[in-house]
């Protein structure tokens, strides 16, 4: 056991997140970690395009899928640490959506994880959004870029 | 067996979970042909399967894949999360 | 003028930061926003290994320098705000040394810009190291692979 | 012509910071030479130049590069910030 710093931690939550209490808690209990990087997904919309939305998700599978994407990205990188927070529920502009943050002694593999952590969340995690806009309801359509992305850490 | 659906899935269908006895399908293809049978909304959910995924005992899996001994299989449309 | 987010702010301080609140002040204003990556550079060590450092920088021309930097990031990426903040003096194993903020409405704009401003701040912002260890104190050698990174971003 | 040095050039030659007259120097590479003439501790900081890294009016530069005009050059080894 290398302390909570090595430790994985995933949660999907109504709540919202601490980006800057999430961050020290990853950090503060080894002075090995050279390297932080954290992505926050924000949604974007106004009064005229996207006023809300809300985040459906499948209870269970959601969890093991972030677990498992984690485990991959810790088996690619040397990560001290891995945070994965992803938020459920109605949520407004401007209102944080996903939390990924990653601790490593080097800068590449931290940036590298992270990205990577978010392409296969984008597209292996069960999550589905639905907007409400002036005119009603839909359910967002899956984004072939998000395929494309995730698909470059192919082999 | 027991099936869940999520997003425009359920909606479409109706209902977010039901239990169906599966034992003779040996695919979540053949699967998919049971359900079709069981109402015009299915049928209507079911009509395009290239805008439909599938997980069988919540790991992602394809239409060929074999469901012998599954106890939950979900559809749901492609995801859309982070 | 599409507000304070559109900003670049470079700083170079003896002073903490604290990158929930600089996370905030970069996005709160727009709700344009969808992706915010940050990289937090930490001192490593110990008792044993280093267990202080002294960063030196050139005042003047290290503001330029990162102000270049963060320029040449936005003419690369759509970005709609970028924050450096450098530390310099004194610090300890566990202290944070530099923050790299990036804001976008794409992920893997904030993604990139933020390693690339890392990858030339590496190689072209004028600090340097001064390592306290058991040994006594060093100067910090330049290493070869943060040359071979900044360079990956040539033509 | 104002001269600055950090890190262990500032040591090596004892200040941080000199004034020149270098009127008649063309280059950055030239400007060595002078200042390698000044003293002992000069022409030892300035031995190797592939270990050091030239400014030209806070701008990054090469030692081809023209001086005439600057008014402040600094030496400095590479940078390890970050």
């Amino acid at each position: 056991m290398d302390g909570p710093t090595s430790a994985t931690t995933v949660s999907v939550q109504r709540e919202d997140f601490d980006l800057g209490a999430e961050a020290r808690h990853l950090t503060e209990s080894s002075t090995d970690i050279g390297a932080l990087v954290s992505f926050t997904g924000l949604v974007r919309g106004s009064a005229e395009t996207v006023r809300a939305m809300e985040l459906e998700h499948y209870p269970g599978m959601t969890e093991r899928a972030l677990e498992t994407i984690a485990a991959e990205a810790r088996s690619r990188w040397p990560l001290d640490g891995v945070r994965i927070i992803h938020r459920i529920g109605r949520l407004e502009p401007g209102d944080q959506i996903v939390l990924v943050l990653t601790a490593s002694r080097h800068r590449q593999a931290a940036f590298e994880a992270g990205e990577f952590i978010m392409d296969y969340l984008k597209t292996r995690a069960p999550f589905w959004k639905r907007e409400e806009t002036a005119e009603g309801a839909h359910w967002v359509d899956a984004r072939e870029t998000d395929e494309t992305a995730a698909n470059r850490w192919d082999g | 067996m027991r099936i869940l659906y999520f997003a425009w899935m359920k909606e479409r269908i109706g209902t977010g979970a039901e239990e169906i006895d599966a034992r003779d399908t040996a695919t979540a293809h053949e699967l998919v042909a049971l359900l079709r049978a069981r109402s015009e909304a299915h049928a209507l959910a079911f009509e395009d399967l290239s805008a439909i995924r599938v997980a069988i005992d919540q790991e992602m899996a394809t239409f060929d894949s074999p469901i012998t001994g599954a106890s939950e299989i979900a559809f749901f449309p492609p995801v859309t999360g982070g």
